[in-house]
């Protein structure tokens, strides 16, 4: 794949209309909406910015200014972002789902001028706001269903949007040319909000030449063409998302695929069958469970085809080579069921990824590959090579990427220092926190790892949640949790152990899976609960448990573990609503029993307050046992 | 044409009126055991709500069960019992086999179930038993009975008066015993035929029995008079439009209708020949059907049929 | 083996309405296209030909006809038998009366004067319906036979009543009808018509006519206030599908059998078409022939199997238990999969689609 | 349902003063309509107006002659006294093919679907009175029909896209949910186009999340394409939520007709029905 001149071609705007007038009928996008999948070509994407990018011009956009874009996965988002660039605009991306008070945080830290709306509940959130975003002068919405009621002068439809675009090109034919071509490579293109767990995101400034310049080293480790497809559906505001969507196809012309509706996104990826793909590991791990789930319905004729080919299919991974049989009979339906049958490069990054479900789409044959990244380095700069298996590396970086691991301890983990010539410019409007984030043109990561052998990056936490026994030893609890997770039987859990003497976990069992896993060993159960107390139960556990110990160091292994009465709910407060364990309410409400994992006592017992399915609130008593790691198992029954 | 249709046969009437009732009455006599099979209809369906095409193979198979029985020297009254005791049987199979499976189905999926009953019973009657025409003599006499001007097929008075006695009695049993009750309260609502506290299946075995014994009667009668064969099926099918005329749910509806159909087709048959030149039996009744449907699609004697939004 | 349906999406409505918008379907039909037209006439004897893959094609034919009727638009009939013979005598009218009028001409008037005859006796169904509606079709059934058979008209004054269907051409030199045409010119004009017809009468089923149909059948009353006018739309059913089992009654007679009588057309007829849309399948075209296949084959497959455990001279025996099995058959496929081997065939096809999950 | 139901009623999205559409002249007239089944009166001498734009609702108790009244409008019952004036136009004698002609809709209180067809077919089922092609062009999809095919669906593929149905376009209706069938009939009463849309009991049967994405449905209607609602509604709370006017009926007599508010403080209406829900 010969990419354009980057050179000569280093602005957003500039590579879009190379691409329009090279390979103008060429399909760029495609969008499936009322049933069908819309093709819009190269050509068609220019007609549709330069309205657009004309439209910014005639309400006023000076170059420099912020247009806000807030709205689900669709072409016309993209469209408005290359045409606020190409007004020499910068832009910022909103999240979806996003609530009004950050909605207003967000558009009067970046100043900005005019927001592109999907639809009246976007505009129905900004509205309510009314005086608090004083910066926006206009509002351009594109779905006009349900906006008559609103008199706001700062609204603009869609249609009238592109009209008074149309209209300055009608009187001024080269504006457009002039627009695109007064922006340079040192303009910032975006504002992109970093992924702040707390307080306010900050803004990384991100320039045009810059960002294609790391695009492009993307594309080297990982080529992708003009008869690729990636399927849209990450969040568009997502560094990745605007890697994948709003620059790389841009470079490479790969085409990109928005799914109807997101009830129906897996659906819609299954016509298109991208080649390429990134999604979160909680989605890989959802499909991986998902299947073995539907597998475990089947009749026993594919069940025995699905374990054989299984079993086949990962001795031959595990060998280095391919298994006709389970390439025949189960891989090659299975890929296709999901969507993968022409998948050439499949990625994973934000978080750890089981090895059981790396290992399973591996030797499906999707090549997955764990990427590592950051908002300020432009998102990914370390993938896997795609050449060795390996579950526990990020790869190594691209190139130019330079890597360095400050104050390692004797196993050579300390905080990942990252730089590169194409980084951020700073924070928008923070240079404090640029120089605090910065340290002397090296980004401070936050993250604790360590570079293998090989020179790839092994990520194990972040810093600030490394953990200390009162022995002294360091660990990172979710390092723990996340190898416990990988157990198809454990939903949620709890590694303790900072300041004690030793590490003890509360397990949460994955009640589908056990559930079906008692099923099949005809256990009796009533409740949650009920089975969660079950003995054994505990011994399928324990065995998990074990498992995980093996691959651990001698002093990080569980030593006890106890399994909750209950699941952890973010209706008790116990996990955010993105399902991320909330430690400190936990080390709270579940006091007792924690104290009890290390008073060596066999039972523990709670009095708590839960909330139930109809949003009452009642106090449970409840009582667990606790088992012991270093007891033999009891042989099962 | 006109001559054909109206001319003609009224003076054909008015010349020899004596000729005239005897074809009526043979034809009344014809619909006495047309009325009776299609009693047999009106039972399952006012009990159970399915259209019971089986019935005429259900008179052929009796009939050749009662023949074959005979004919292997079984005697008359014994032949008869274990006849019935067949019926009965077969009540219970379809009870089980057919329409326990099908219940809560749409009424047109039963009535097409019942198409395949009567494949399965003309099959299976002709398998046992042979097709071959068989004559049954049950000892009824044939000379012609002559009162006054009218000569009258003795044999045909001998077998209505039987099936007469068979349909008045039904008629009352229907009317006036618990059992009657009951049966009629279960084709207006089955819960509430649950609550009087007879089960469904007990209620279609029982229908299905008693319909089965009535083809019965009727197959021995027709059989004695035609010969066991299988067209006694075809002839049986005619109780369909005889209950098109009666209307589906209607006792009294289907005896009228019996008889009109009977007389009609007799006296059109005879009197009416020069316009159709004969064998019009084969259709006659479907066609009055037809002709009543569009007229009255509830019958001469349903009730109207309301439709509720 | 399996469908692969990774990357087909359509970008038009064309696309996405086309008959059949798998890919591994359209290569299917393809096959089987190939199978009919080449394959069959090259491997099969000419008692093939004329016994077994006539008769199917033709009864074929009068299922999908009867299917339109019952299986689209929920009008039950048991009148098939008579609108066959309405076919077979109008054709044969019209071929004597007119010799010089092509045949396939002559076919399409046969199929319009039975859609007329059919229009007829479907006038109860304004009113009636169901079961009600049955008999009242068995009104055609037993008058239309009776009518032919009677009247000497409409055999052309023949004295034996069983007259020889005519040889006619359908191109110059190459005679389809009668005793001197050949088993390979009949089979490969009834195919034609066959897939001819069969196409067009998925047309109807996937346009709006078809989706009048099945509104009347699934709920009158809805279908009504959207527009649809019931009798108009029943009445269209009795005619199109009158005209398909015209069709079939006139090949029926002229190719398949050679003679023109009405006997051939009695009630078990009826019954047998509407078998085969109860196995085969109703409310599809593809049940019309998997049910014409399976009628066809199952009698010949018993009588096979009952020579095979040596029982000669057995014919009479195979009949009788032919109709009881065929009895039985009926009932378990009506308890068992009331939508016939058209949804196992859709099960099955599921299956390919979706294994190794089971959904 | 629950006792303390109105506690959590479905709120609408937008206060009724929010909304942004012209009520105008009379639409269709009710005049003296008097209908009796035997010799049972189900509605008499009832007299009201509906007007274009608005949103009218029919409540009463149970046995009111509401579905009745509903049943009178578009044609399935003929009253024995009065007439319907439609658009001008007094109907003696109004058929429900003919009301649908007349651009009239509507759903039914136990849905009417077409139970063996998919989504799309129920939908595209309503575009029926829109299509022109000939049979003879629909026997060869050629011509109009196969444009008609295209053009309705891609109207139809707009309704579902608004209703939100989208995930369920292949599948046959008689496998969804109840609330998305609710859903469904919507739609296809929608694909007609109609000026005068008639809703009956549209949230029977709903949960309140339901009910909330039903009111939004039917108050986007009303907005976006301009079409009339009249609606029969037993939660008062949807009722005084999203009509413009109420009537209420009440043993098949007009009890009261007016302003949700005006209604509300009608003594005689809170007698015989208020009264009677909310003891």
């Amino acid at each position: 794949m010969q990419l354009p001149d980057l050179e000569r071609f280093d602005t957003l705007p500039k590579l879009l209309r190379l691409n329009a007038s090279a390979h103008g009928n060429s399909v760029a996008m495609r969008e499936k909406d009322f049933g069908i999948w819309n093709e819009y070509s190269w050509a068609q994407v220019l007609d549709e910015v330069r309205a657009l990018t004309l439209g910014f011009v005639a309400v006023g956009l000076q170059r420099g200014q912020v247009v806000a874009l807030l709205g689900r996965n669709r072409p016309n988002w993209v469209w408005s972002e290359w045409a606020a660039q190409c007004a020499g605009g910068v832009t910022i991306g909103l999240y979806e789902d996003i609530l009004g008070e950050e909605a207003a945080y967000l558009l009067n830290y970046a100043e900005a001028s005019i927001v592109v709306c999907e639809d009246e509940e976007q505009v129905d959130k900004l509205l309510e706001l009314g005086e608090r975003i004083a910066y926006v002068r206009h509002i351009v919405y594109h779905d006009a269903r349900g906006m008559r009621k609103y008199e706001d002068p700062r609204l603009i439809d869609w249609a009238s949007f592109k009209r008074r675009g149309a209209d300055v090109h009608a009187d001024d034919p080269g504006r457009f040319d002039r627009e695109v071509d007064a922006v340079t490579a040192d303009d910032l293109a975006l504002l992109c909000t970093t992924s702040g767990t707390t307080a306010h995101p900050k803004l990384a400034m991100l320039q045009h030449g810059r960002f294609i310049n790391h695009c492009a080293r993307y594309l080297e480790r990982d080529p992708r063409g003009p008869d690729d497809d990636y399927v849209c559906m990450l969040p568009l505001p997502w560094i990745m998302e605007q890697v994948y969507v709003a620059v790389m196809p841009l470079i490479s012309r790969i085409r990109v695929n928005f799914p109807e509706s997101g009830e129906t996104a897996l659906g819609d990826m299954r016509e298109i069958g991208p080649t390429h793909l990134l999604l979160a590991p909680r989605v890989w791990e959802q499909m991986a469970a998902d299947v073995r789930a539907r597998i475990m319905d089947a009749s026993k004729a594919s069940q025995w085809v699905f374990d054989v080919g299984m079993r086949r299919g990962l001795e031959a991974l595990d060998a280095g080579h391919r298994d006709w049989f389970a390439d025949t009979f189960l891989f090659r339906a299975l890929k296709d069921r999901l969507g993968f049958r022409f998948i050439k490069s499949a990625a994973t990054g934000g978080a750890a990824l089981g090895p059981d479900t790396f290992r399973f789409f591996l030797a499906m044959g999707v090549p997955l590959r764990q990427l590592y990244g950051q908002t300020e380095l432009l998102g990914a700069y370390t993938l896997q090579d795609g050449k060795r298996i390996d579950f526990d590396s990020s790869g190594v970086p691209f190139e130019g990427v330079e890597l360095r691991i400050d104050h390692p301890d004797a196993n050579g983990v300390g905080e990942i220092m990252t730089r590169h010539p194409n980084m951020f410019s700073g924070y928008f409007k923070a240079p404090d926190a640029t120089a605090e984030t910065l340290e002397d043109g090296w980004m401070r990561t936050g993250d604790a790892g360590y570079l293998d052998e090989a020179g790839r990056l092994v990520i194990i936490d972040r810093v600030k949640d490394i953990a200390t026994t009162a022995t002294g030893t360091r660990f990172s609890p979710q390092y723990i949790e996340n190898k416990l997770k990988f157990s198809p039987y454990i939903g949620e859990c709890v590694v303790l152990g900072n300041g004690r003497n030793c590490v003890t976990a509360v397990l949460c069992i994955r009640y589908s899976m056990v559930a079906k896993w008692a099923e099949q060993h005809r256990i009796g159960f009533t409740t949650y609960a009920n089975l969660a107390a079950n003995p054994q139960v505990y011994d399928l556990l324990a065995g998990e448990v074990a498992t995980v110990n093996a691959s651990l160091p001698e002093a990080q292994q569980i030593k006890r573990f106890l399994l909750l009465f209950k699941e952890l709910d973010a209706d008790d407060g116990e996990l955010t609503r993105t399902r991320k364990v909330r430690r400190a309410v936990v080390d709270q409400r579940y006091a007792q029993l924690i104290d009890a994992l290390y008073d060596g006592s066999p039972r523990a017992q709670i009095e708590t307050e839960v909330t139930f399915e109809d949003g009452r609130k009642g106090a449970i008593r409840a009582d667990m046992a606790i088992h012991d790691c270093g007891e033999p198992l009891r042989e099962a029954a | 044409m006109l001559d054909a249709i109206l001319l003609t046969p009224i003076a054909e009437i008015m010349a020899f009126p004596p000729f005239f009732f005897e074809v009526l009455i043979g034809g009344l006599l014809t619909g006495v055991m047309y009325a009776l099979v299609a009693l047999g209809f009106v039972l399952i369906f006012k009990a159970s709500g399915v259209f019971n095409f089986s019935q005429g193979a259900m008179v052929l198979f009796a009939a050749l069960t009662f023949v074959g029985l005979e004919d292997m020297g079984v005697p008359l009254i014994l032949a008869l019992v274990v006849t019935a005791a067949v019926m009965v049987a077969f009540a219970f199979a379809v009870e089980r086999a057919v329409l326990r499976p099908l219940v809560g189905q749409a009424p047109i999926t039963l009535f097409m179930a019942t198409i395949g009953i009567t494949f399965f019973l003309d099959g299976f009657g002709l398998t046992l038993w042979g097709s071959e025409v068989r004559r049954l003599d049950i000892g009824i006499p044939a000379e012609p009975l002559v009162i006054g001007d009218l000569f009258l097929n003795g044999f045909d008075v001998v077998a209505a008066a039987v099936c007469g006695a068979l349909v008045l009695t039904l008629a009352l049993f229907f009317q006036y015993t618990a059992t009657g009750r009951a049966l009629r309260a279960v084709a207006d609502d089955h819960t509430a035929a649950m609550s009087v506290g007879i089960p469904l299946k007990v209620i279609w075995t029982i229908v299905w029995s008693v319909a089965g014994l009535a083809g019965l009667v009727a197959g021995i009668m027709w059989g004695a008079k035609l010969g066991v064969q299988p067209s006694l099926a075809l002839i049986a099918l005619k109780a369909l439009p005889v209950l098109i005329l009666g209307g589906f749910t209607s006792v009294p509806g289907a005896i009228l209708g019996g008889l009109i159909i009977g007389a009609g087709e007799a006296v059109f048959e005879v009197f009416w020949v020069g316009l159709h030149g004969g064998a019009s039996q084969d259709w006659f009744a479907y066609m009055l059907a037809m002709v009543v449907l569009l007229f009255r699609p509830q019958g001469l004697f349903g009730e109207k049929i309301i439709e509720r939004v | 083996m399996f469908y692969l349906e990774t990357g087909q999406y359509k970008t038009s409505y064309a696309k996405d309405q086309q008959i059949f918008p798998l890919v591994q379907d359209r290569v299917g039909m393809v096959v089987i296209l190939l199978v009919a037209f080449v394959a069959i006439p090259l491997l099969s004897s000419n008692y093939w030909l004329s016994t077994i893959m006539l008769p199917f094609l033709i009864y074929s034919l009068a299922a999908i006809g009867l299917n339109i009727l019952t299986g689209y638009a929920g009008q039950l009939s048991l009148g098939t038998g008579g609108f066959m013979a309405t076919g077979a005598f109008a054709a044969y009218k019209l071929t004597t009366a007119f010799p010089e009028l092509h045949f396939v001409l002559v076919l399409i008037l046969a199929g319009v004067i039975t859609a007329f005859v059919g229009v007829l006796f479907g006038l109860p169904s304004l009113r009636i319906k169901g079961f009600y509606l049955a008999v009242a079709t068995l009104a055609a059934q037993f008058f239309l036979v009776w009518l032919y058979n009677k009247n000497p008209w409409f055999t052309n004054y023949s004295a034996s009543g069983v007259i020889s269907a005519p040889p006619r051409e359908v191109v110059p030199g190459v005679v389809v009808t009668g005793a001197s045409g050949t088993p390979e010119a009949k089979y490969y004009f009834v195919l034609v018509l066959v897939v001819v017809l069969a196409w067009m009468a998925k047309n109807m089923a996937r346009s709006k006519m078809g989706r009048a149909w099945m509104a009347i059948r699934d709920m009158d009353i809805a279908a009504e206030i959207i527009g649809i006018r019931p009798a108009a739309t029943k009445l269209t059913a009795f005619a199109v599908s009158s005209f398909y089992i015209g069709i079939a009654g006139a090949l029926w007679a002229f190719t398949y059998t050679g003679s023109v009588e009405a006997l051939a057309f009695e009630i078990n007829v009826s019954f047998d078409v509407l078998f085969m849309i109860i196995i085969g399948g109703l409310g599809t075209i593809l049940g019309g022939f998997l049910g014409a296949a399976f009628i066809i084959l199952f009698p010949i497959a018993l009588n096979q199997s009952l020579l095979a455990m040596g029982l000669q001279n057995a014919i009479e025996l195979a009949s009788h238990l032919e109709f009881m099995i065929m009895g039985a058959l009926i009932v378990t496929f009506l308890i068992l999969e009331p939508h016939g081997l058209a949804r196992l065939w859709q099960i099955f096809k599921q299956k390919l689609r979706t294994w190794p999950f089971p959904y | 349902m629950d006792a303390d139901a109105h506690s959590h009623e479905p709120r609408a999205p937008e206060p009724r003063s929010g909304r942004a559409r012209a009520i105008g002249d009379v639409l269709l007239e009710v005049r003296n309509v008097t209908l009796r089944f035997g010799g049972v009166r189900a509605l008499s001498d009832v007299s009201f107006d509906i007007k274009r734009g608005e949103i009218r609702a029919i409540i009463g108790p149970n046995g009111a002659g509401k579905s009745s009244m509903l049943n009178v409008i578009n044609g399935f019952y003929q009253p024995q006294e009065g007439q319907i004036v439609f658009k001008g136009t007094p109907l003696k004698k109004m058929r429900p093919h003919f009301a649908a002609t007349q651009g009239i809709a509507r759903t039914f209180q136990n849905i009417a679907l077409f139970k063996g067809m998919s989504t799309l077919d129920n939908v595209m089922t309503g575009r029926m009175l829109k299509m022109q092609a000939s049979w003879f062009e629909q026997m060869l999809y050629v011509g109009r029909a196969k444009r008609e095919e295209i053009e309705h669906r891609r109207f139809c593929e707009d309704i579902i896209d608004f209703l939100e149905i989208q995930a369920v376009r292949r599948t046959p209706v008689g496998k969804l949910p109840y609330g998305l069938q609710k859903r469904v009939e919507l739609a296809r009463a929608l694909a007609a186009e109609p000026e005068l849309l008639l809703l009956d009991e549209p949230m029977a049967g709903m949960n309140v999340e339901e009910k909330e994405d039903m009111c939004r449905f039917v108050l986007d209607v009303n907005e976006e394409f301009n079409t009339t609602v009249a609606l029969i509604e037993h939660d008062m709370g949807v009722v005084m939520d999203i009509s413009d006017r109420v009537v209420v009926l009440d043993y098949g007599e007009l009890l009261a007709d007016g302003t949700p508010d005006e209604v509300k403080a009608d003594p005689e209406v809170i007698q015989a029905y208020l009264g009677v829900q909310h003891d």
